[in-house]
């Protein structure tokens, strides 16, 4: 059998940033001449399809593995046995847990993704910093890692105290108004907005998991009447960036699926053709496929490219 | 004179059970017929080939000379052919209004009716009020109450008086009286000879010999899933009707069939 | 020789001569309380309207925020979509049966009404008549594989749902249609978003629809034949069909008309989120959410009874507890925690006044 | 004699509707107690009553003497009262084995039955059987036939077969004969003089005046909601006391109460 | 005076003199099919048996890695989760109830055994045992609820679900522990994780347990009085109850044996998965698709009929159609949906055949 095999394995494949990624796979694997097959988890945190998956893989005979795993620990053992057996295993997007687990990771930081944003919001309101009233509009309650990692890193960025650093929700800084969760879609944040509005109508800082919450979340403002208030999200999507353009999301940390998902083929595509397993960036542990914070109201000290170049970079 | 209804070979298999086989049938107009025989002879079973709730494995259907081959009691209703199930299929939650006019309900008058097809409940409570009152069973003290709150001969009642305000052509009756009291049985025979007054003949399915015999113009004996003969009253006493059923004797001219 | 029935018959009934004919009549005292049992039992839509009192009660004196104007057009706003859902799913429950792909067509058909629009340049005001047609179709689909082909209502809906859902990312490839775009191209689209704002409450127009489309079901279940027809359906099948009700036509009927509610709920979803969005949690949450507000209103899952008004309170009692929690503060955790403890205890109380009223 | 059941004051309203109204009752030890009355009299909701299938508004009841109250119909089957209801209470899906046996299943002998709790299949259906043949009901083909597959009349004989094989203390039957043939029916109420010679008294509602002035040692005569009066039916014709439970004639010392 | 009486029914019954007491018997052509047919009709779970058989060939038709020995190992461990929480939902099933909450009983009871051991450093052992008592009790409060106050199954365990779930999150503060460390602490965790290799095949122990509980509780079912129970009770409540079954104790003890079963999985879990996670999707997804196999398996929705080996040929069924369709290589969406399809074709299958055999 001369074609090699590939699988990719992502955590749903209807949250758009995972649809790109898959799409950007493809496009790598037909270049390469290799056979890629998809899965992915039914919904958000779903660890157990993942293993399903990593099994079907095994038993496929692929030559390598993408995921981008639910649940970073309790993935290890899978990925474990289909290394045992011979398959080369990349971690994209979010490194597990040990992050060695994996034969190498391309990911993005997800806790710097916050961090600038949360860097950015601090900036722009300048000395109102100390007085804003901020939503936080999470994923779901299983709070999986990306989740956490978001939160956390804009929480840090905006100097509030995160308490126990692996779980959102257990600040008690007065700033914020409350966490809600959105499933990271339009609808989610709609009601959540409404619903931290009913409760405190002076919000003005508004936290987003991804861009599609954010767009949820900026109709129940503009229901209010409240169109200044600050949005920041995570993701870089194209309709995001537009978003950002239009002033609906004041800014957003750019990531790039697309890149993971092509150099990941072309590992494995040069993996199965010689051997060699890629190597990690220098100073890191994992393959850094970087983050960008764009926004056309660029603010001191905190890094951002603007909506024509966040445009020519998205990702769908 | 021509049958109203005729069958002929009807032939019914549940599984391993044989509950028709190769049955005939025939009912006179303006008659009451009679049909008895042991439990589990087939006799529901016969009627319910009839009358379109069970589709027969074999045989032909005549009403009225033209062949019929109803598939549901819907159409057979529409032919005019009104039956009162053993079962006596009510909705328990639903008023014993509600259900006397299942399927055929009275719509308001007016653009109420028309447009909004709004039901008229009044006339409706009114008629069925009248016809349990024929019956005798005015104890039902709302005509609003849900069938499930009647007793087991209150609900038998609404479902006879249903049959008899409805049947045009045919009406069947299985086993009306079986739960009815002394008094609400006499009320159902006489419903039964006004029917048959207003030119309507009549399928009475039943175990009361002596109702039977007071007022059946013929009997039909059904015996192991199939007609064994018919016999007048007048010709025969009841013990040798029960004698015939139940396979102590055989009338003349039949050998049985095992 | 007949004449011998005549005598047995004749032995006894002799004494039915003189019989009475009173009506059995037995007269209660008509004690206050008395009636107000009377009326719960005959009200099956009573019982979560007090229950409803109650929570508002509650989260009245709990939470400051919670009688303002605002707070209240908000769960109403909230609930607007449930509400339709639950529409389809009272009439779908009251034949015994069960939808669980209303969520799945309502974004499905939403999906469909935007990317007609977007992708085709049909009109919007023509996309919405496809989506809704299309909406009744899926539905009509459950229906048909339901009533002809006899399967059960569960398994298929199960079936649909996935399907649709599928059928829905693929088709819109996951793409979001932003909302300033659709303000711009396609207005129509989002009609059930605009509002009227009396004395600065905004009351959206999907809030007047939900509310019709309660007030128009519950009159056609209640006074005409075709809804009696949904409850005898739902009620004892086998006894309907006897009885002369076309029980086929009726179920597919009762999952058309569903579909085409879904449709609408998909339509309102449009305008009241601004954008279209395949992934809209309603796609995964909205039957369990739809039957949830159909069971806290007294509606059985057997079938044959209960209320849509029932429905609607039911709907709303879960928008109060939800925004009330919210109000009172939990973290999101404990509110979920709340309330599955809430429905249990909002369906506790029915069962108990019920049992009380007798 | 004391009586053997007693009962004063049974009051039962459902909702608007009052079953049982202020009802005294009496069963003496060895009789067979028919109870006569209207249709919606209250008969079926005074046997419930008696048998823990429907717990009484107010009322007591002596069993032997003492007092009981029984919740569930488990409670009074325990206490060795068996009933048959108006509406069976079968298990539709089930055999006519498990039926019969349903709540007091046999285990097979041995570590089979003590540890593995097995059924004894084998005798529970010989015992089904052999208790099926005595009611004449052989024409059911296959004890392991479900129940919903019967003709109603075998339904009845199943449910009848099932009370006189286990009552030890007092059988009640509600309309036993409802839905049974001539044969059945003689069958049936030969069972009845078998459980009566074996010492157990009988409570009979039955609409059939014949069987029940054949059978009966006293009759209940039951009318809107409470007895009316017990009369012998060695003192009085069918006529009066058709009369008096239709309300036509009243029984001597007796004023109606309305 | 009753001698009339006599004389009456004397009238007529005289004819019953030499009445036949002969069996009415038909005798059918007994071919080859009818046998079939008949066999069919006996067998409620060899309609499955055969959905399953022919997707077998398919798919081993289509792929060509499918009739692998390990493939086929692989796709009985991939189900054997699904199949205990499927034993759960069985018997609850067979009551005409149904239970949303088994995949978070099961969630977290793995949860609880995990943390008793690592957060209060209780031996392993124990912790299993303390699960195992923890998940029961879960069950038997679904069980009380649902008999002592007569709430609806489907309403009860909605509620539980949420409650457990959000528990579990609470309770776990959402940390997965490491597989790594429970093999060095507590390897007990992980007993059903454990595997035998004849041959070079693997298959683990938790593909054993569940074929044992599967065969354990056909048992049950099928030759205890208390499976007899539980089927009466939901044939027809109301006739069970008057026939003198328990109904109440046999619904609670259904759903808390129910609970055991899902505590069970939740042990299998962990040596499945190697970690334990509050997040495993069992939690959300556990009760579809048990429902899903019980369905597929021929079990009706509305109480007593159906067997649980049916139940397991269709958790096979769905685990056939996954593991086929993956190394077919259709993409996850079109898995989805080919899987919602197949599920509403099976059943279509069912039925149709059992129409045929009538
Ligand atoms: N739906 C069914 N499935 C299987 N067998 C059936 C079904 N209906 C009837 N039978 C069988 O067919 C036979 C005839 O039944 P049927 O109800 O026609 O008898 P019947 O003469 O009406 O008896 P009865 O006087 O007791 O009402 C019986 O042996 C019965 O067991
Ligand atoms: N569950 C119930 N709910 C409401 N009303 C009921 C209920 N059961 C019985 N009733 C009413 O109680 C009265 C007595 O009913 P019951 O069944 O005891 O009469 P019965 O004497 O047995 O009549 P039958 O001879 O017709 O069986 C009737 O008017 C009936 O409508
Ligand atoms: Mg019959
Ligand atoms: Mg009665």
């Amino acid at each position: 059998q001369d074609a090699v095999s590939a699988c990719l394995i992502t955590k749903t494949d209807t949250n758009p940033f995972f649809v790109k990624m898959k799409e950007g796979a493809e496009a790598k694997a037909a270049e390469l001449g290799v056979t890629l097959k998809s899965y992915a988890g039914k919904i958000d945190g779903d660890h157990e399809s993942q293993v399903a998956a990593i099994e079907a893989c095994v038993a496929d005979g692929a030559k390598g593995i993408l995921i981008t795993a639910s649940d970073t620990k309790a993935i290890v053992d899978s990925v474990k046995a289909a290394r045992d057996a011979g398959v080369l295993v990349i971690a994209l997007d979010t490194p597990l847990d040990p992050i060695d687990a994996a034969d190498a990771t391309f990911a993005t930081d997800n806790f710097q993704a916050g961090l600038l944003i949360g860097q950015w919001a601090k900036a722009t309101l300048g000395d109102e910093a100390a007085n804003a009233k901020i939503a936080m509009l999470d994923l779901g309650i299983s709070q999986p890692s990306v989740d956490v990692l978001r939160d956390q890193g804009f929480l840090t960025g905006f100097g509030i105290d995160t308490k126990d650093i692996a779980k959102w929700g257990d600040e008690d800084d007065p700033r914020i108004v409350g966490n809600e969760v959105t499933a990271g879609n339009e609808e989610g944040g709609l009601k959540a907005m409404e619903a931290l509005l009913a409760k405190d109508a002076g919000i003005n800082v508004v936290y987003t998991i991804n861009e599609p919450s954010a767009a949820g979340a900026f109709e129940a403002l503009k229901a209010a009447g409240k169109e200044g208030v600050l949005i920041v999200s995570v993701d870089g999507g194209c309709p995001g960036v537009a978003d950002v353009k239009d002033g609906v999301i004041g800014a957003t940390s750019q990531q790039y699926p697309l890149m993971m998902a092509s150099l990941g083929v072309e590992a494995i595509a040069k993996y199965a053709a010689d051997g060699t397993k890629p190597a990690p960036t220098e100073g890191k542990d994992f393959f850094d496929t970087g983050v960008a914070l764009v926004t056309d109201k660029p603010v001191e000290g905190v890094e951002s490219i603007d909506t024509a170049k966040g445009t020519e970079l998205c990702w769908g | 004179m021509e049958p109203i209804l005729k069958a002929r070979g009807l032939t019914k298999r549940y599984g391993k059970v044989t509950a028709l086989n190769d049955c005939d049938f025939e009912l006179m107009p303006g008659e009451i017929l009679a049909v008895i025989g042991d439990n589990g002879a087939g006799k529901s079973t016969l009627i319910k080939a009839i009358s379109g709730a069970v589709v027969p494995d074999e045989g032909q259907i005549w009403l009225d000379g033209q062949e019929v081959a109803f598939r549901t009691p819907i159409e057979a209703r529409a032919a005019g052919i009104e039956t009162v199930y053993q079962t006596l299929a009510m909705s328990p939650a639903l008023s014993i209004a509600d259900n006397m006019f299942m399927g055929r309900e009275l719509r308001a008058p007016g653009i109420m009716g028309s447009l909004f097809r709004k039901l008229d409940r009044p006339r409706m409570e009114k008629f069925a009020r009248e016809k349990l009152t024929e019956l005798g069973l005015m104890t039902i003290q709302n005509i609003n109450q849900a069938v499930e709150t009647l007793s087991g001969g209150q609900r038998q009642g609404v479902a006879v008086a249903r049959a008899a305000a409805f049947g045009s052509k045919v009406v069947i009756l299985d086993e009306p009286t079986a739960a009815l009291g002394v008094k609400e049985s006499r009320r159902v025979l006489e419903l039964i000879r006004d029917v048959k007054n207003r030119g309507i003949p009549i399928i009475l399915i039943s175990h009361n010999m002596p109702h039977v015999f007071e007022i059946a113009d013929r009997i039909h004996i059904h015996r192991l899933g199939r007609r064994l003969c018919v016999i007048k009253p007048q010709d025969y006493s009841m013990s040798d009707a029960v004698a015939f059923m139940t396979g102590a004797k055989l009338p003349e001219g039949v050998t049985e069939v095992a | 020789m007949s004449n011998d029935a005549r005598s047995v018959s004749g032995s006894y009934e002799a004494g039915l001569k003189g019989a009475a004919e009173a009506v059995a009549e037995f007269h209660e005292p008509e004690s206050a309380l008395k009636k107000l049992q009377h009326w719960l039992h005959q009200t099956p839509s009573a019982v979560p309207m007090i229950v409803l009192v109650v929570a508002l009660l509650v989260f009245g004196a709990l939470a400051d925020n919670f009688f303002k104007a605002g707070t209240l057009s908000t769960i109403l706003q909230q609930i607007a979509i449930v509400g339709i859902l639950g529409c389809a799913q009272t009439i779908v429950v009251l034949t015994a049966g069960i939808d669980l792909s209303v969520g799945a067509i309502a974004v499905f058909s939403s999906v469909l009404m935007g990317q007609i629009t977007f992708r085709y340049g049909v009109p919007a005001e023509l996309s919405i008549v496809i989506g809704l047609i299309l909406g009744t179709a899926m539905g009509a689909l459950n229906g048909i594989l339901i009533a002809r082909l006899r399967l059960p209502p569960f398994i298929v809906t199960l079936g649909t749902w996935q399907i649709l859902l599928a059928a829905n990312f693929i088709y819109s490839a996951n793409e979001t249609i932003r909302s300033s775009d659709i303000a711009e191209q396609a207005a129509a689209l989002q009609f059930w978003g605009y509002s009227i704002n009396p004395g600065g409450v905004k009351i959206l127009y999907a809030v007047f629809l939900m509310i019709a489309l309660v007030a128009i079901m519950a009159y056609v279940l209640r006074h005409t034949a075709w809804g009696r027809h949904v409850y005898a359906t739902g009620d004892d099948p086998a006894a309907a069909e006897l009885a002369g009700v076309p029980t086929k036509k009726v179920l597919v009927q009762v999952y058309a008309l569903a579909g085409l509610f879904c449709a609408i709920a998909g339509w309102v979803m449009i305008g009241r989120f601004g954008s279209v969005s395949p992934t809209a949690s309603t796609g995964q949450l909205g039957n369990i959410q739809s039957i949830t507000a159909v069971v806290i209103g007294g509606i059985s899952l057997f079938g044959g009874r209960g209320s849509i008004v029932g429905m609607f309170f039911g709907a709303l009692i879960v928008g109060v507890f939800e925004m009330g929690l919210r109000l009172v503060g939990t973290d999101p955790q404990w509110t979920f925690f709340l309330i599955g403890a809430l429905i249990i205890f909002a369906v506790a109380v029915d069962q108990w006044i019920r049992k009380v009223a007798g």
